[in-house]
């Protein structure tokens, strides 16, 4: 059953491109990805009883592949078919309209390919599928600048998937098994260092996916990238991303023994910093968001790492929050520059008064992402920080200063009074405004129902200590106020933030960080 | 033998690092492909090896159209004159510029053979598919058994990879539509010699990869290898007739239709899972017929995206 | 230690390989590499399980301490033709870029790029 | 050992002779287009004895089979192949003759 998961999209990618006319294709692909949205709300309550697993052609032992749907893998289907839904929505319009929508649907069905596979070389297959479809979709409308980073895109990653298949190399020699079940069996009981070499490949593989600290300068080319498609954009940076993160929660399962989790707290930790420094000095708005996204999988990561159930939860529904107002953020700043003519955020002023449904959604956003009270960002964090021991839970709080000061710096594009519109105005969507202001809408209420929405997706029952969540209430209108005044007497006038945001990375440079990255996490787990 | 080999593969490696040169290197490739291939055939992988040979022909023609290109556009003049003054600096400061990367180089190697596992050969999956692939899926060809029966899931994604790679390559490119004007001359010189030859050669191409694709199943060869010989009669025709008259269109069609069919078939037939449900009388000829077909079908698919490449980078972007 | 040789002569391509791609200006020379360091890790794979006197796993009824490995043959066929579709699209992207910038420098035309 | 494996391997000693005898031409002469005729002597003299040596060995078998054709293809491309190259050359304006010793 959960092929069709995989194939359905697939295939009607393929037909789509050969049968449909621009006019019909639009229609039938919003019909199909709401069909899809259905199915996976389906396979979430299936997955709720229990694993579900398909094995394909019944070869039986491990000939096959197998793919299955846990409860974790069927949140992030279902993650997934909402999101490609919204953004399908916004993009409605979008000009070439067959391509996109062949891109769009492949993208879609190996994404869900990823989270469903339990077999190691299908997620090197699948990767490889979604990497070159991504690329195509960064230079999507071709212009010099998305050219050269959709190159950098493809090359770096498809790089870094050699270190992958390497590692998967040794893997295969250790077990003689390709799939996770058995590995994750096998390894339990194999010498510890027999897996280090193999483990510290394949972690840089998927640490580069996830953008960690030395590896994360492709990122904010490729999600910042000026002339790429918004939803493109937002569902590199909402979802995309997470597939990493996915990757690297199950790989932490299957290498037990070897997983390094101190040495991602670490690696966490700075990514989160050196993220929102880099996103404090950007001036252009795509790129300010790319580099918060770096800064949130830090945060994650950080997360995802103590070993405590609070702060794993939390984590996880970061992903899912962050998914949200990312991605509205991203949709939302495709609408603004159009509108504007101008990336520039000072140049862009009063989005309130002009564009008033997508500047409140944008708004929740914002709210959202900095952690404000009664927002879906404040829940996550307030469990991350819950489960954390104290010292990093001080960090945790630093970090999400560095965010609050971000978004201060972001917020200011929605006050102010609008300049005059020029005589060619550009017309606002209506379906762009629904997508986007129903996206800030889910911030709002999976902040609401916070406790409610974690224990209908993970089953897990988690407790808000009332006068924990007033201290974090506290520690939030604090930090709002410091960093308001960091941002206004530092961020704005800083020369120091000028210099860090011409910092880039050539290719040369990001293959080098990945063998720098490579030999640390290589002399992490073998002097452990 | 195969280590005599494998220094020739390193000594190549170590010639392409060092030479400047664009058209050069990618000489130095093709010797290199053709090495690789001849050790993959000696570590016992003649399928492998066939569609390494294969793929290394097109990668080189792609590789010249491209480097050509940059000798027109006069960058390699540019580069020469560079390449004179660097080579004029003293020595020292050629070791400044490469001794840091190398030596990193070797400190990550080093690190890599530390940590090198000494485990032995965990032979659990492949003693099964031995042992049962005669069953299971049919043919004599293991390769082919677990390429198109027990990863089928597998190789649908890979076909899938080269309808984007199509695609991609129709979109990025700087021309804007998909076929040059069809029935244009190309401009080569094209000798007498040469036509002549390749008009002899040609239909032999033809019937080895019509051989490949029937034969998949119980030698080595198939789909894929059988496809990229059919493309490259196409090649042939192109040299021989010198003109472009094959409507790219349809072609790209054809491909996402085919693999349309090949996917179908393979949900049909492999992942409901009908193979277990023939009655045993009736077996061997399904899975004669299903291994053929999905040959065929890919190997038509192959042969389409490498038509469809070839004219690309030929027609296009050699204008 | 209990290692193969034909694994050595693989790692010493991948950090060839990786040499080149951190050193190279070219970006013909980086997709060059790129293809090498596939090469490097597709004959680890076919030599896992190798030793002189296996077959190719091909005909009936065959004893799997004579054969070679199918199962690495089948994925690595795969891989090449990954290799293969990411140079034609790598190769195409080249292209436009040399028409644009007019050369193939990494540096320059990542200044390009930005302006 | 029978008569036909002493023909081949006399054969093959011979082809090797040839490879060498073309391997040291390709670096005693300095004209491309005497290094083209000295190298297409490795492919097609060296090269065809070589594998008419290894069919001698096998004896009247599937494999030598497979030989002949082989040499049959070899017949029909190395020639074109030398060709094309020497063609290419001339026309892209190599000099045939070597330019005038310089003392």
């Amino acid at each position: 059953m959960l092929t069709y998961f995989v194939i359905v999209p697939v295939l009607t990618a393929v037909l789509l491109y050969l049968f449909s006319s621009a006019k019909s294709g639009r229609v039938l692909a919003i019909l199909i990805q709401t069909g899809f949205v259905g199915a996976a709300y389906y396979l979430f309550t299936l997955s709720r009883q229990g694993e579900i697993i398909t094995s394909i052609g019944n070869y039986g032992g491990i000939l096959g592949i197998y793919l299955r749907a846990d409860n974790l893998a069927a949140v992030f289907v279902l993650l997934t078919a909402i999101f490609f839904l919204l953004a399908s929505i916004y993009s409605f319009r979008e000009k070439d309209g067959s391509m996109f929508w062949f891109l769009i649907f492949i993208w879609q069905g190996a994404l869900i390919g990823l989270f469903l596979t339990r077999d190691f070389f299908n997620v090197f297959v699948l990767v490889e599928v979604v990497t070159m479809v991504v690329a195509v979709l960064i230079m999507f409308n071709r212009d010099t600048r998305s050219m050269y980073d959709g190159m950098i895109y493809l090359l770096v990653n498809i790089t870094a998937m050699k270190f992958f298949l390497f590692g998967l190399g040794y893997l295969y020699r250790l077990t003689g098994a390709l799939d996770m079940a058995t590995i994750t069996q096998v390894l339990s009981e194999a010498d510890r260092a027999d897996q280090i070499l193999p483990y510290a490949l394949i972690m840089t593989a998927v640490a580069l996916k996830c953008a960690l600290m030395p590896l994360f300068s492709w990122l904010p080319k490729a999600h910042g990238s000026p002339a790429a498609p918004p939803a493109v954009s937002a569902i590199l940076s909402g979802l995309h991303i997470k597939s990493g993160v996915y990757l690297f929660i199950r790989f932490q399962d299957v290498f037990a023994a070897v997983a390094a989790t101190e040495f991602f707290l670490v690696m966490g930790v700075v990514t989160g910093i050196i993220g929102f420094i880099m996103a404090m000095s950007q001036n252009d708005i795509k790129l300010i968001l790319a580099y918060s996204t770096i800064s949130q999988v830090g945060l994650i990561f950080v997360a995802l790492n103590i070993p405590d159930p609070y702060s794993y939860v939390g984590g996880l529904y970061h992903v899912i929050n962050h998914a949200l107002f990312k991605g509205c953020l991203f949709l939302g700043a495709g609408v603004i520059t159009k509108v504007y003519g101008t990336r520039d955020i000072y140049a862009i002023r009063g989005v309130l008064r002009r564009m008033p449904w997508i500047g409140a959604a944008t708004l929740m956003a914002v709210l959202g992402i900095a952690g404000a009270p009664f927002f879906n960002g404040s829940i996550s964090k307030y469990f991350m920080v819950a489960g954390a021991p104290e010292l990093i839970g001080w960090v945790m709080v630093f970090m999400s200063l560095g965010t609050i000061i971000v978004f201060i710096k972001y917020a200011t594009i929605l006050f102010g009074s609008a300049p005059k519109p020029s005589e060619k105005e550009y017309p606002i969507l209506p379906e762009q405004q629904f997508s986007i202001f129903v996206l800030g809408l889910l911030c709002c209420v999976t902040g609401i129902l916070g406790v409610q929405t974690i224990q209908f997706l993970f089953q897990t029952t988690v407790y808000v200590d009332f006068m924990g969540y007033l201290e974090k209430v506290l520690i939030f209108f604090i930090s709002l106020g410091v960093g308001y005044l960091i941002y206004k007497y530092f961020v704005k006038t800083s020369a120091l933030l000028r210099r860090v945001r011409a910092f880039e990375l050539g290719f040369r440079e990001i293959c080098a960080s990945m063998g720098v990255f490579f030999a640390m996490i290589l002399l992490a787990v073998g002097l452990a | 033998m195969i280590y005599a080999m494998l220094v020739f593969w390193i000594l190549t490696a170590l010639l392409i690092v060092k030479e400047r040169r664009a058209i050069r290197i990618i000489l130095y490739f093709g010797a290199f492909s053709f090495i690789t291939a001849i050790c993959f055939f000696l570590l016992g992988s003649p399928d492998v090896a066939m569609a390494e040979a294969a793929i290394s022909t097109f990668a080189t023609i792609f590789f010249v159209i491209c480097v050509e290109k940059y000798t027109n556009l006069q960058i390699d003049e540019a580069e020469k004159a560079s390449d004179r003054q660097e080579d004029k600096k003293p020595l020292t400061y050629h070791l400044k510029k490469f001794l840091p990367p190398l030596g990193f180089t070797v400190f990550l190697c080093a690190l890599f053979i530390h940590f090198l596992p000494d485990n032995t050969v965990n032979t659990f999956l492949k003693d099964q598919y031995v042992e049962r692939f005669a069953f299971d899926v049919g043919g004599e060809n293991a390769v082919t058994a677990i390429y198109l029966g027990y990863r089928v899931y597998d190789t649908l994604f890979e076909a899938l990879i080269l309808v984007i790679t199509v695609v991609a390559v129709s979109h990025m490119s700087w021309f804007d539509k998909t076929s040059v004007a069809d029935g244009r001359r190309s401009d080569i010189q094209r000798s007498g010699m040469a036509v002549f030859t390749i008009r002899i050669i040609a239909p032999i191409l033809l019937l080895f990869g019509v051989y490949l694709i029937m034969n998949g199943h119980i030698s080595p060869g198939g789909g894929f290898q059988g496809g990229v010989a059919i493309a490259s009669f196409f090649i042939c025709r192109y040299m021989i007739y010198n003109i472009y008259d094959i409507s790219i269109d349809k072609i790209i069609r054809a491909e996402k239709a085919v693999f349309v069919v090949a996917a179908l078939i393979a949900v049909a037939a492999i992942f409901l899972g009908v193979w277990a449900r023939v009655p045993a009388a009736y077996l061997d000829l399904y899975q004669g017929t299903y291994l053929l077909i999905m040959n065929a079908l890919i190997g038509v698919k192959v042969a389409c995206t490498f038509i469809v490449l070839f004219y690309r980078f030929v027609a296009i972007e050699r204008l | 230690m209990n290692f193969d040789i034909i694994e050595l002569f693989c790692i010493a391509m991948f950090f060839i390989a990786f040499f080149g791609l951190i050193t190279s200006k070219s970006m013909i020379k980086s997709v060059v590499f790129m293809s090498l360091m596939e090469m490097a890790v597709i004959m680890f794979f076919l030599s896992i399980g190798f030793r002189s006197g296996l077959f190719a796993p091909i005909g009936v009824n065959m004893n799997p301490d004579y054969v070679a490995d199918p199962l690495p043959q089948a994925l690595m066929i795969t891989a090449i033709i990954i290799g293969l579709s990411v140079t034609a699209v790598t190769l195409t992207m080249l292209m436009t870029l040399f028409r644009k910038h007019n050369t193939t420098d990494w540096e320059i035309v990542k200044k390009k790029s930005a302006e | 050992m029978n008569v036909f494996e002493i023909i081949g391997n006399i054969f093959i000693i011979a082809g090797v002779i040839f490879t060498l005898f073309g391997v040291a031409g390709f670096f005693r002469f300095q004209n491309f287009y005497i290094r083209i005729l000295v190298s297409s002597k490795v492919d097609a003299v060296g090269m065809l004895t070589l594998v008419v040596g290894l069919a001698f060995r096998h004896g009247i078998s599937f494999f030598s089979g497979k030989l002949m054709l082989i040499i049959v293809v070899l017949l029909i491309l190395n020639p074109l192949v030398s060709h094309i190259v020497a063609r290419s050359a001339y026309l892209s304006g190599h000099e045939v003759n070597d330019p005038p010793e310089q003392s």
